[in-house]
């Protein structure tokens, strides 16, 4: 028999394939050559150092926001609201970055965790609501998307506006970016937040499957009763993973004002990182270190989809399918399964 | 320029089909090359990014470049796009790089830092360093004009402006219109309304149906997508009564398309910025090596790259085009110095 | 007085900002009443919007004042084809149906652009010949206070999105379809031993919501931005899925959260010009459908029980 | 012999990784009622899906009536008139008792609407005359267990069953209910219908069915005549072991008073009041049964002791000290261990490994955590010697609780709360579902906790449970103890007359 693990292995490799199958297809189809196209998207993502410090620059908030939905998700909450909880974390850590001059040692973690009490905050709001009123995480997170879309945007224009669109730069003891990285990899906007990025994922695996906050969270996640039964308080646990499920997003929102962007910008609409926060964490099993290598293929897929049409000529819409695919493959794992175990079958 | 001049009929060459013809079989490409990166709006955002390709495009095309080694542009989906655009450009060895748009200013200003051997142009905003150079337009003195225009042709003496997000730029816009208006008759009243956005047309619709219910007959937007709902309200009230006036400015572009309704057209006029232009000039000038690094170009009205469109003749009347010409006229000899911020725009009325 | 002055001028915007809402809303209601949840009903109305503005596009020449009804029904059609794909992985490939809803949006934007770059060389389509328009209905406008409010500058599409919601109504509480699909989305174990196939129950409810979700797309595309881009479709069915919830899976509760959101929606716009609201900042205005509604679900409207089964794959003689 | 209506031979049904069914035969006929009888696990249900289409046989034959069939879903089976009621009910909770029935066979009217005027009034009719009492147009989610099971059968024969199956229909009743089940039974049997019954229960089988069929571990043993064999030849063919049906034990030796409850209130969600000004005392070294219909605040009860719900008034107290609207946290420190009613629901974390679901109430302390950081070692130690000393039949601690038995899961849920060495064990419906051999098991358990001088609670609807275990019984009725009685100065009737809410003067009389 395939072991479980195995399982769990083969799936996102099977639908990484998929994906890209289904990716050289539609290329064949409308006149590409998709050799090119994903020799571009290779080069444009791996191709020497800058684009491979892109890469990981890009999987950073990326790791991050999937840790952030895969936590709720195994307390059995979906938190749709990464989205919203990286706006506020990225303002929350470039407003501290502006304001207070500290040595850096202090500066930068304080700023950090300024963005993750900030994420942690707006996401506090869901898990109150649900917790005390049953009211749907889904249909609250979204709404706070949108207030924290506006409210960011209206701080920014109302307080930090520095020039255009955007905020004053944070002070130096506040950032993320170094020479070192950035020569190391020939100019590229790469920053220690991959660091933050590997912290946070230790942190979720350890406290989830080595502590009895975890024991407690998971309890909830996959039976409330039971754990209610069992003495835990379920609305505790509900606003404790909805807490922690913020903070990590706000914390995603930190690695942009102090990472890559060191500011922040007014934005028309959403960053896409909480959105695409839940594939990573679908198609890393929702657990800690699945959605760190899922994060890296998703920043190797946009940031080398950026080189497809100008080498290649091929629309970089062409990635926002390759994803999708993969995603619903993962989804649908199943059919993955059946398909698998079939074949082992006809071999016996 | 070579001699082909027993080929076919002369006189209808123009300067540019002589050099396509001739470039193909022998004269050699300059060795020079150009990009851009857009903004989040994308290469063909019907608006300046668009303007700024088609500019070099033209001037690609002018000088025999190839698409993809002559000339290029990167486009950005997202403002985390704009530095691995950049970078792009600089490995593939671009000479001149165009920064599309205020929102660029951080990443050309960083990326010019890093590579002094590379000449860069940001367009919309100012950046000082020897190997940039900085294109804004006096959006002020069109928007003035579409001011004057939009005062003429009011009849309820209430006109509109729709902005996108408050920022110094559209309030150059709203300023440089109000003074338009006044200029002409200081008690017309100007509404001023902020989407906050530039993507949300339904925002633009309500705006515009909440205005012209209210008497408001003349719309003036810079305010990009969301412009798009102010056409489609004046166009869906055309259409329910084709005498209603109810009349659109459009911005950046001639967005004369855009308000065609039936036979009717509801773009009185649009303020059109010619980034094409612009990039087209700053190309040529860094090509012929005076690229003008350090420098500021506003480039406005007498560099026409900054106009007034007359596509709708039947709206924009004769009488309008005349007088729209005359206080151009003032404005290109200096005798009207338009304001550009909220404090100019007080004094400039108390001055009338 | 104020007041009526006030509704007088929403009401119209009201009725066409929640029209789009309430078609994919009640798509929704059908998808996840048969217990499949649709966080896709986004994509399903990019792909309606995205189809729309195409037909339009293409047809207007043909059908001339035909063609936004031909292109409403032409995005029905493809939404709801498409929507096959949710139905195909949620349903017989057990998918997680909330990721599965993720890879839809996605690919629908991602789907759309692309041909959209492929059919027209640019991102964004032009400006359609032939949309919607307002109509003011006879006689019935010429109601006092009443008229103006609701019969006046209103689109059809309004009127048809409520009537459907009223007709979805009499199909889940009336009908003999109506009774398995919420049997089906409750207790597909029952309903399945009472030999009902549950696979094709929530084949038709997923489908249906994409037809839905496709008018509602469409219906946006047709009456307010008149053409297609990535930016076009940016939340509205994300709002629709929030009607649902909030709307207590009832098409009609749907609806009046539709409705609600379009009347926060434009008291944000309109509320400016009363003075009221003229000395309140913009961002207030801006955010106060969403705290409305948060307020609502958790003040007066309480706990929503959802169907019994939402999300789980039915497996045959699993427990 | 060929008035079979149903015939199945030489079934073979396999699961991944398991055979459900080997080989089994079982012959029904014509106005029968014939029992099927097996372990938990033997393949009872697996069978009887197999028959109603929900599984596809691997192989073996189906006939009715004579003539070979497939069935391949339920729809097929309705049409060959056979109908199932499920183990676990199959009805739609916000649904009405017609609207249940006619599910998938609706009536139309004009338009294609329903029409449930006309569907109410036949299955009236039809209630009528089976004696099936039950209101069309109440909720399902309002009506009582016994009258779902109405509901269900009602189901079937609207249908128009001929042959019905029903899978342990007495599990979840109370003995009036049952009774009065018998009672509909005998009249389906009388009308024509023949009937298959699944039941753990051998003295049912005896009362009522005319043969059984005997499978052990997915084969078949045999078929017997009802009126030819007993009670322990059925139990050894069941089980291949004797089996002793009265539960052995000892003089109670009650010292001194553990639980004491004064005067307590309880409220259900509703905000009915369930519990009403109830006294109970539970000595150390005793355990008192509490009898009572279900629905009687029961469940109020225990979750009020335990802290899952608040009471109104009234005192709790554990070896004197107050712990009514304590934290069940707190509650469960202080001494108090819990079998929960719904295993499924409260007693485990289906997707949790045994070993986790193990220490559910102590992973916080030591040795199990240190610091709040888990020790999985100590909790796997715990687990292989819990799995051992109370014989868990698991493949490992890692195994997921969700594939375990019924009963093993039980006893896994056991294991975990004796282990604590509560001052008070209750055990709500220990027993529900499982066979013979597992009821056994834990009825000896609770025994052998009362000799170590633990005060047992044991809430049970089962009369039989509650007479063999108990040293003595508190019968509750409307939120109140009625009556507290010894079991062996009571008999069936008179606890089944309290239960009723007689008096006890009343019951005593008859
Ligand atoms: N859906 C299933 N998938 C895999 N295996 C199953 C499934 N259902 C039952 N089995 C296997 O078939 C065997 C027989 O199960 P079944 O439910 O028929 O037992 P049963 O006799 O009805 O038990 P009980 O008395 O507890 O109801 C079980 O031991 C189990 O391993
Ligand atoms: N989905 C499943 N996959 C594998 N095995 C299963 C599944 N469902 C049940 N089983 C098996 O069925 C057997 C009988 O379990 P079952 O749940 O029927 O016990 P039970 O005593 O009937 O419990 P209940 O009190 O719920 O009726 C067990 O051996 C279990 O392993
Ligand atoms: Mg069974
Ligand atoms: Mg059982």
């Amino acid at each position: 028999m395939f072991s479980n693990r195995k399982f769990n292995l083969l799936v996102p490799l099977f639908s990484i394939l998929l994906g890209f199958l289904v990716g050289a297809i539609i290329m064949v189809v409308f006149g590409y050559s998709p050799i090119d196209g994903y020799t571009a998207l290779w080069n444009g993502a791996f191709g020497n150092a800058y684009y491979t410090g892109e890469t990981l620059r890009q999987s950073i908030p990326l790791a991050l926001t999937g840790l952030s939905i895969a936590f709720a998700f195994r307390s059995g909450l979906f938190n749709i609201g990464a989205e919203g909880q990286v706006f506020v974390g990225w303002l929350a850590a470039v407003w501290f970055g502006i304001t207070f001059d500290l040595p850096a040692v202090i500066h930068l973690p304080l700023s950090i965790l300024v963005a993750a009490l900030a994420g942690a905050l707006w996401a506090f709001v869901p898990g109150l609501l649900k917790a005390t009123r049953g009211v749907h995480e889904v249909v609250v997170t979204i709404m706070m998307n949108y207030i924290a879309l506006h409210v960011s945007n209206h701080i920014i224009r109302a307080y930090l506006l520095e020039s255009g669109s955007r905020t004053y730069r944070i002070n130096e003891s506040a950032s993320l970016r170094s020479e070192f990285l950035t020569d190391f990899f020939s100019g590229s906007q790469i920053h220690w937040g991959f660091i933050v990025a590997i912290i946070g994922a230790f942190i979720m695996w350890f406290i989830l499957e080595k502590t009895t906050y975890g024991y407690e969270l998971r309890a909830v996640g996959f039976n409330p009763h039971a754990a209610r039964y069992a003495g835990m308080s379920v609305k505790k646990n509900i606003i404790m993973a909805m807490l922690i499920a913020g903070g990590f997003a706000g914390i995603a929102g930190a690695m942009e004002g102090l990472g890559t962007f060191g500011a922040m910008h007014t934005h028309a609409g959403f960053s896409n990182l909480g959105f695409d926060g839940i594939a990573v964490a679908l198609l890393g099993a929702n657990t800690a270190i699945g959605s760190v290598l899922a994060a890296l293929l998703f920043g190797a897929l946009k940031v080398g989809s950026l080189s497809m049409p100008p080498v290649a000529g091929v629309p970089s819409e062409l990635v926002e399918i390759v994803i999708a695919i993969i995603i619903f493959f993962v989804a649908s794992s199943y059919i993955i399964r059946w398909a698998v175990l079939r074949f082992k079958k006809e071999e016996k | 320029a070579c001699g082909t001049e027993d080929e076919e009929p002369a006189e209808e060459t123009d300067d540019e089909t002589t050099e396509e013809t001739t470039d193909e079989t022998e004269e050699e490409a300059p060795d020079f090359s150009v990009a851009m990166v857009t903004d989040e709006g994308g290469v063909d955002d019907r608006s300046f990014n668009q303007s700024a390709w088609e500019g070099i495009q033209a001037f690609g095309e002018e000088h025999g470049l190839e698409r993809g080694e002559g000339y290029d542009y990167a486009q950005s989906d997202d403002a985390a796009d704009y530095m691995p655009n950049l970078n792009g450009l600089i490995q593939q060895e671009y000479d001149l790089i165009f920064g599309i748009g205020f929102e660029l200013m951080d990443s050309v200003e960083q990326v010019a830092e890093s590579n002094p051997d590379t000449n860069f142009a940001l367009v919309d905003d100012v950046i000082e360093a020897d190997n940039v150079a900085s294109v804004t337009f006096a959006e002020e003195q069109g928007s003035f004009l579409a001011g004057v225009a939009a005062a003429l042709k009011t009849e309820s003496d209430e006109v509109g402006f729709v902005g996108g997000i408050t920022s110094p730029l559209i309030k150059r816009f709203e300023v440089g219109f109000v003074a338009g208006v006044k200029s002409v008759n200081p008690d017309i009243d100007v509404r001023v309304e902020y989407a906050e956005t530039f993507s949300d047309e339904q925002m633009g619709r309500s705006f515009a149906n909440s205005m012209y219910s209210d008497g408001i007959d003349v719309i003036y937007h810079a305010s990009g997508a969301v412009g798009n709902g102010i056409f489609t309200e004046a166009r869906n009230r055309i259409e329910n009564n084709p005498d209603d006036p109810v009349w659109v400015i459009g911005v950046d572009r001639d967005q004369y398309d855009e308000g065609q309704q039936g036979d009717h057209n509801v773009a009185l006029t649009s303020m059109v910025k010619r980034v094409d232009v612009a990039v087209q000039e700053v190309s040529e000038m860094a090509m012929s090596g005076e690229f003008p690094g350090g420098e500021h170009l506003i480039l406005g009205l007498e560099d026409d790259a900054i106009s007034i469109a007359d596509t709708n003749d039947e709206a924009y009347t004769d009488e309008i085009h005349e007088e729209v010409s005359d206080w151009e006229e003032q404005i290109l000899n200096g005798d009207i110095v338009v304001p550009e911020t909220d404090e100019e725009l007080e004094d400039f009325i108390d001055s009338l | 007085m104020q007041i009526i002055d006030l509704l007088q001028s929403i009401m119209p915007m009201v009725l066409f900002y929640s029209a789009p809402l309430i078609f994919t809303a009640l798509g929704g209601v059908f998808s996840e009443r048969s217990g499949v949840i649709n966080i896709g009903l986004e994509g399903l109305m990019v792909m309606g919007a995205f189809i729309g503005i195409l037909f339009n596009l293409t047809f207007a020449e043909v059908f001339g004042t035909f063609t936004p009804w031909l292109s409403l029904i032409a995005a029905g059609i493809v939404a709801g084809i498409f929507a096959m794909m949710h139905a195909v992985a949620s349903v017989s490939f057990r998918a997680n149906q909330v990721v599965s809803g993720v890879a839809i949006n996605m690919i629908a934007v991602g789907l759309g652009v692309f041909l959209t770059r492929e059919i027209y060389g640019s991102g964004q389509t032009a400006s359609i010949a032939e949309p919607f328009y307002t109509r003011t209905i006879p006689i019935l406008s010429d109601i006092p206070i009443i008229g103006e409010m609701f019969f006046s500058g209103t689109y059809y599409t309004s009127y048809i999105a409520i009537l459907l919601a009223v007709f979805v109504w009499f199909v889940l509480f009336k009908t003999s379809f109506g009774l398995r699909l919420r049997a089906v989305g409750e207790h597909p174990m029952a309903a399945d031993t009472n030999g009902i196939s549950v696979t094709k129950i929530r084949y038709i409810g997923v489908i249906l919501s994409g037809v839905l979700a496709g008018l509602g797309g469409a219906t946006y595309a047709l009456t307010i931005s008149l053409n297609f881009s990535a930016m076009t479709i940016s939340g509205q069915g994300f709002m629709s899925l929030a009607a649902v919830i909030f709307g207590k899976w009832h098409p009609l509760g749907a609806m009046g959260a539709a409705i609600f959101f379009g009347f926060a929606q434009a008291l944000s716009v309109v509320g400016r010009n009363f003075p009221i609201f003229a000395d309140v900042p913009n961002v207030y205005l801006l955010i106060a459908p969403y705290v409305l509604t948060i307020l609502a679900l958790a003040g007066f409207i309480g706990r929503a029980e959802s169907p019994r089964a939402l999300g789980d794959p039915y497996v045959k003689g699993s427990r | 012999m060929d008035n079979y209506v149903v015939e199945m031979l030489n079934i073979r049904k396999e699961f991944p990784g398991i055979v459900a069914n080997d080989n089994i035969n079982l012959q029904l006929k014509k106005g029968e009622i014939h029992a099927l009888l097996g372990e938990n696990g033997a393949g009872k249900s697996t069978l009887m899906n197999v028959l109603f289409g929900l599984y596809q046989p691997e192989k073996g034959e189906i006939r009715v009536n004579g003539k070979p069939v497939t069935i391949t879903d339920p729809n097929v089976a309705n049409r060959l008139g056979i109908g199932m009621v499920h183990q676990h009910f199959m009805l739609v909770e916000k649904f009405t008792v017609a609207q249940n029935i006619i599910l998938g066979a609706e009536p139309k009217g004009k338009g294609r609407v329903v029409d449930l005027k006309k569907a109410e009034k036949e299955i009236a009719e039809l209630s009528e005359r089976y004696g099936l009492s039950v209101d069309p147009k109440a909720k399902i989610s309002d009506i009582s267990v016994g009258m779902q099971q109405r509901a269900e059968i009602l189901k079937t024969l609207y249908r128009g069953a001929e042959v019905l199956i029903l899978d342990e229909p007495t599990a979840v009743l109370t003995p009036q209910e049952i009774k009065e089940l018998i009672g509909i039974m005998k009249s389906l049997i009388s009308e024509g219908i023949s009937i298959i019954l699944i039941t753990h229960k051998l003295k049912e089988i005896m009362e009522v069915s005319d043969r059984c069929t005997v499978i052990r571990k997915g084969e078949g043993v045999g078929t017997v005549n009802v009126n030819e064999t007993d009670v322990d030849e059925l139990a050894s063919m069941m089980v291949g072991r004797q089996i002793s049906f009265k539960t052995e034990k000892t003089e109670a030796n009650p010292k001194e008073n553990i639980l004491s409850i004064k005067d307590l209130h309880v409220q259900d969600i509703r905000k009915a009041m369930m519990v009403k000004g109830l006294n109970l005392d539970v000595r150390a070294g005793e355990i008192v049964g509490v009898a009572g219909i279900d629905g009687n605040g029961q469940s109020e009860l225990i979750e009020a002791i335990t802290g899952l719900r608040k009471s109104e008034s009234g005192s709790i107290q554990l070896n004197g000290k107050n712990i009514e609207n304590l934290s069940t946290r707190k509650v469960t420190e202080s001494g108090v261990a819990h079998i929960p009613q719904d295993r499924h629901k409260f007693g485990l974390v289906l997707d949790y490994p045994i070993a986790e679901n193990m220490v559910l109430q102590t992973y916080y302390q030591k040795p199990f955590s240190n610091s709040k950081v888990l020790s999985f070692k100590n909790i796997y130690d715990h687990a292989n010697q819990l799995i051992e000393d109370y014989d868990v039949r698991t493949p490992s601690p890692q195994t997921k609780a969700r594939s375990l038995s019924g009963g093993n899961q039980q006893k896994a849920i056991i294991a975990r709360e004796v282990d604590r060495s509560p001052d008070l064990l209750i055990a709500a419906q220990p027993t529900r579902g499982l066979d013979v051999g597992a009821i056994e098991n834990i009825h000896k358990r609770l025994i052998k906790e009362r000799d170590k001088g633990r005060a047992v609670l044991l809430v049970s609807f089962e009369l039989d449970e509650v007479m063999n275990v108990s040293d003595r019984i508190a019968v509750m009725f409307d939120g109140e103890i009625v009556a507290n009685v010894k079991p062996e100065e009571t008999n069936e009737q008179e606890l089944g007359l309290l239960m009723a809410g007689s008096t006890k003067e009343k019951a005593g009389e008859n």
